[in-house]
């Protein structure tokens, strides 16, 4: 199966549904539909395919690159994608048939960022998905929604301008924008300017992934931005921002200097993100400054870049999206039911409605990495992979941990608290959500208690980024 | 404080970029000075010559026939064959814009001026606008003979709208532009796959290439500009007209 | 000579984003950083003595000194996509204004807090 | 051809401090408008006619009209 599918379907729906007026909110379910049945198709293989565009060969042409690692994130992508829109199917948006052009835009567009083996083509659709997050972002009811947005538009303009001189940094040393021509090339340049045009795309990619000291926007989007598009800005796009990260930073840089500072910069993300999770008064906010702490450990395991901290990385990254769907769609189901997201409002809600402290509970129990969840295997998983680098990266994970551990437990026991406040009404969890939500709650637990073999495609992810075929990448 | 701070941010900045403007020496490989730029070294060196899949020799204009890609303008043979892909991507990072827009601002009735305008500076701006209309489908038309193409020409197009907006109280007619903008989108994305499907490539020209330097001798390329031109002109006149719009008044 | 009053640009861009307070002089400020990145991007494929990259009645051979054209096929993606984000800024400062009064950041920081 | 270009350079770096540190929005905008023209004569300069083209169509006329018409809706007491 051609991966162009993947990019093309949710482009060509989106340009129809500009005036297909209430259709278009039809075609958004049919391209997320059909895009998870691609890429289950896509998953059903191994080994690095490029396929390329236009009919000219890399470096020459853009191609798609589809290796172990993609195969694993896209089917992912597209599965959290399609949950969330079914999680997120009672919200009634702003005008609805034009947010759903944006929708598909963005499906499209974190497709293209997993697939592309060219690095301004990557440039292209990063720029797709960040100005889709920015509509997302816009699309709460609160006026603080707007200035969130404008925010991260300034920050992301910021960024997407340093990627763009990186890139240009390396095609001016280099004289090629494919990925894996510019990796084999970039050996032989002065390290100063290696170095900086890796700086510069770290600050490119760092807003995006929200790497301290650029994620300032984060929490603000996060916590105003509707119930469907904080789910999949929450869920859906670090995976992608992830995978480029892991693209351009590791497998085209890759220069010694820069990891050591990656690393740095994510153990400062993960302690800062979980002391001001801890102690944030709204839970959208704490679920925000909970998916910086998360990236910022990703983000440290891709700076130590060995095999294993590559699976521990990609089990974390799929346990956060699967969590982060579930803990963002039920917390903004909970903010309509309780009139506002805050502690106080908040108590109590979960005992008259317990599917929501259930669904609540799983997402929260796997990401904190409590037995029986996928959490806890990644989170095991990734502490024997770094225990023979140094005790330092364990050490950081157990302590964001405890911290995290402390935290959520806080406010699940806030939401099953007896409050005499609250009416006695029941309020009901829509179908969607519930549906939705117990899909999810089903894979993390399915992931955290099938015997290893069964997980053998999180084995392939290692084994290819050793051999991350530099001259592969690109299908030379 | 503040200020000298940022002034020193900046400052820092430019001294990192002007210390890896002189990277290049014997040792090691760094960005070549000004004006002496070794095009060999480039993939655009191929993109000149037109020899991506296979040296065809020098290229006369005029005179080749069938030459790769077939445009005599070379950006333009980069921007909608070699390239094409981003090309589409850029087309819907513009068409997401002017969603974002209309989400945002779009939908009221667009308040009229103040001052009252004369029905000769009317008619005039009609006939400019006209005009202005043809020209910028000349410029997208004869984009792989002369500097130009579909993002000028659309923004030519615009410009005659932006006049008669200024200029005249014409009825709104987005729900048109709106039609025109979605459906050349999806015309592009169906060119992509039939390219696709006739020959295994998505976006591949599947036409063939005349004359170096006619009109027909470009395959698909003024076909995809003509698309992206009526494309962008829609797109941004929608825009301006979202612009021009009044929040609340319907 | 060129390249150094590019690079000049983009810091002059940087330091407005990180000095102004006023929300379109933020967005002013981005655009001038945009050009300047832009004009770098050009100077980077310039070629002493090179033709413009297209062939005509004159220039009519492959062979002949060109510049370099891919640079110049980024920037037009480039200087569209910088358009686009333009335009959903001002929109976007639009409705700010339209709900706090204002487009001053202290003064909308004073709101919120 | 170095003198042309260090002139406009020097222009293109005053109207973008201008730019930003202009007390009136609407200075703002023009010497934008400016910098961006003198940037379409920077890369006509630089052999690129087609980017020069696209950037004194879109870049000068269409960023300067849409920012126009936003200084105008945000009222007078914020354009000056």
């Amino acid at each position: 199966m051609n991966p162009t599918w993947l990019i093309a379907l949710p482009l060509g729906f989106a340009f129809l549904g500009i005036f297909a007026g209430k259709f278009s909110k039809a075609f958004l379910w049919i391209a997320s539909l059909a895009n998870a049945i691609i890429s289950l198709f896509i998953f059903n293989g191994n080994g690095v395919t490029s396929y390329i565009i236009g009919g000219w060969i890399p470096p020459y042409g853009i191609n798609l690159v589809v290796n172990d690692m993609t195969r694993v994130f896209l089917l992912a992508v597209n599965l959290i994608f399609l949950l969330a829109l079914v999680a997120t199917s009672a919200e009634i948006l702003k005008k609805d048939e034009k947010m759903s052009v944006a929708f598909m835009l963005s499906l499209a567009a974190i497709n293209g960022i997993l697939l592309t083996g060219d690095l301004f083509n990557l440039f292209v659709f990063l720029e797709i998905s960040a100005i889709s997050a920015y509509i997302m972002a816009a699309s709460g009811k609160e006026a603080i929604s707007k200035f969130a947005a404008l925010k991260y538009l300034i920050l992301g303009s910021i960024a997407s301008s340093f990627y763009l001189l990186g890139v240009i940094v390396v095609y001016a040393s280099t004289g090629t924008l494919n990925m894996a021509d510019a990796a084999a090339k970039v050996t032989s340049l002065n390290p100063n300017v290696l170095l900086a045009a890796g700086l510069l795309m770290v600050v490119g990619l760092g807003v995006e992934t929200k790497l301290f000291p650029f994620n300032g926007w984060a929490p603000d989007v996060y916590a105003n931005a509707s119930g469907r598009g904080s789910t999949i800005l929450a869920s859906v796009f670090p995976i992608a921002m992830i995978s480029a990260f892991i693209r351009v930073i590791t497998f085209v840089i890759n220069s010694g200097k820069l990891n050591e500072l990656i690393i740095v910069l994510g153990i400062t993300t993960a302690i800062i993100g979980e002391v001001l999770a801890f102690s944030q008064k709204r839970m959208k906010k704490m679920l925000a400054y909970s998916s910086i702490a998360q990236a910022g450990v990703i983000l440290m395991l891709i700076g130590i870049g060995s095999s294993k901290a590559y699976i521990g990385a990609s089990m974390l990254l799929l346990n956060n999206g699967f969590g982060k769907l579930l803990l963002f769609s039920v917390a903004s189901q909970i903010a309509l039911v309780a009139g506002s997201d805050h502690f106080e409002n908040v108590t109590g809600v979960g005992r008259k409605s317990p599917l929501f402290t259930l669904l609540f509970g799983a997402g929260a129990l796997t990401i904190v990495g409590m037995p029986l969840f996928f959490g806890f295997r990644s989170k095991l998983y990734v502490i024997s992979a770094t225990m023979d680098k140094s005790l330092w990266i364990p050490a950081v994970i157990l302590i964001t941990a405890a911290i995290e551990v402390t935290y959520y437990f806080r406010w699940i026991f806030n939401l099953v608290k007896a409050d005499a406040k609250l009416s006695e009404k029941r309020s009901p969890v829509p179908f969607g959500l519930a549906l939705a939500g117990l899909l999810a709650v089903l894979v993390v637990i399915a992931f955290g208690i099938v015997p290893e073999a069964n997980l053998d495609f999180f084995n392939r992810i290692g084994d290819l980024s050793i051999q991350l075929s530099k001259t592969l990448m690109g299908g030379m | 404080m503040k200020k000298a701070i940022a002034a020193l941010i900046a400052f820092l900045f430019f001294l990192m970029f002007v210390n890896i403007l002189n990277s290049d020496s014997e040792e090691f490989k760094g960005i070549p000075k000004f004006g002496e730029v070794n095009l060999t070294e480039r993939v655009s060196n191929k993109y000149i010559s037109k020899s991506v899949s296979g040296d065809s020799g020098e290229i006369v204009y005029g005179k080749t026939e069938n030459a790769e890609s077939g445009s005599a303008n070379m950006v333009t043979s980069i921007v909608v064959n070699y390239r094409s892909f981003d090309t589409l991507g850029e087309v819907t990072v513009l068409f997401l814009a002017a969603t974002g827009v209309a989400i945002l601002i779009g939908g009221g009735q667009r308040k009229s001026l103040a001052i009252s305008v004369n029905p000769i500076v009317k008619i005039s701006a009609r006939i400019i606008a006209t005009l202005l209309l043809a020209f910028g489908a000349y410029v997208f038309i004869h984009g792989h003979l002369t500097p130009g193409g579909g993002f000028p020409g659309g923004t030519i197009i615009a410009a005659g709208t932006l006049l008669m907006l200024v200029a005249d109280d014409k009825k709104r007619t987005s729900k048109l532009l709106k039609i025109l903008e979605g459906t050349m989108g999806f015309l592009y994305v169906v060119i992509g796959i039939a390219g696709l499907l006739v020959t295994g490539s998505f976006l591949k020209n599947f036409l063939p290439t005349g004359t170096m330097g006619n009109l027909f001798s470009a395959g698909l390329i003024p076909i995809i500009y003509s698309v992206i031109g009526l494309k962008v002109g829609a797109e941004l006149s929608a825009l301006l007209d979202d612009f021009f719009a009044e929040e609340g008044r319907k | 000579m060129i390249q150094y009053f590019s690079i000049m640009l983009i810091a002059i861009g940087i330091y407005g984003l990180l000095s102004q307070k006023n929300l379109v002089k933020l967005i002013v400020s981005l655009n001038i950083m945009e050009l300047g990145v832009n004009i770098f991007i050009i100077s980077i494929g310039y070629v002493a003595d090179g033709k413009v990259p297209i062939l005509s009645p004159i220039v009519n051979k492959s062979s002949m000194n060109f510049v370099d054209p891919l640079p110049q096929a980024l920037v037009l993606t480039a200087i569209v996509i910088g358009v686009g984000v333009t335009a959903l800024a001002l929109s976007l400062v639009l409705k700010v204004k339209e709900s706090y009064g204002t487009i001053e950041l202290d003064e909308i920081r004073g709101d919120n807090a | 051809m170095s003198v042309i270009s260090f002139i406009i350079g020097i222009v293109l770096v005053v109207s973008a401090i201008i730019a930003i540190e202009a007390k009136k929005l609407i200075t703002s905008v023009v010497m934008l408008s400016l910098a961006s023209l003198l940037a379409v004569v920077s890369f006509v300069l630089l052999k690129a006619p087609d980017v020069a083209i696209t950037e004194a169509s879109v870049g000068a006329g269409l960023t300067t009209a849409i920012f126009l018409l936003t200084l105008k809706r945000l009222g007078r007491r914020e354009s000056e």
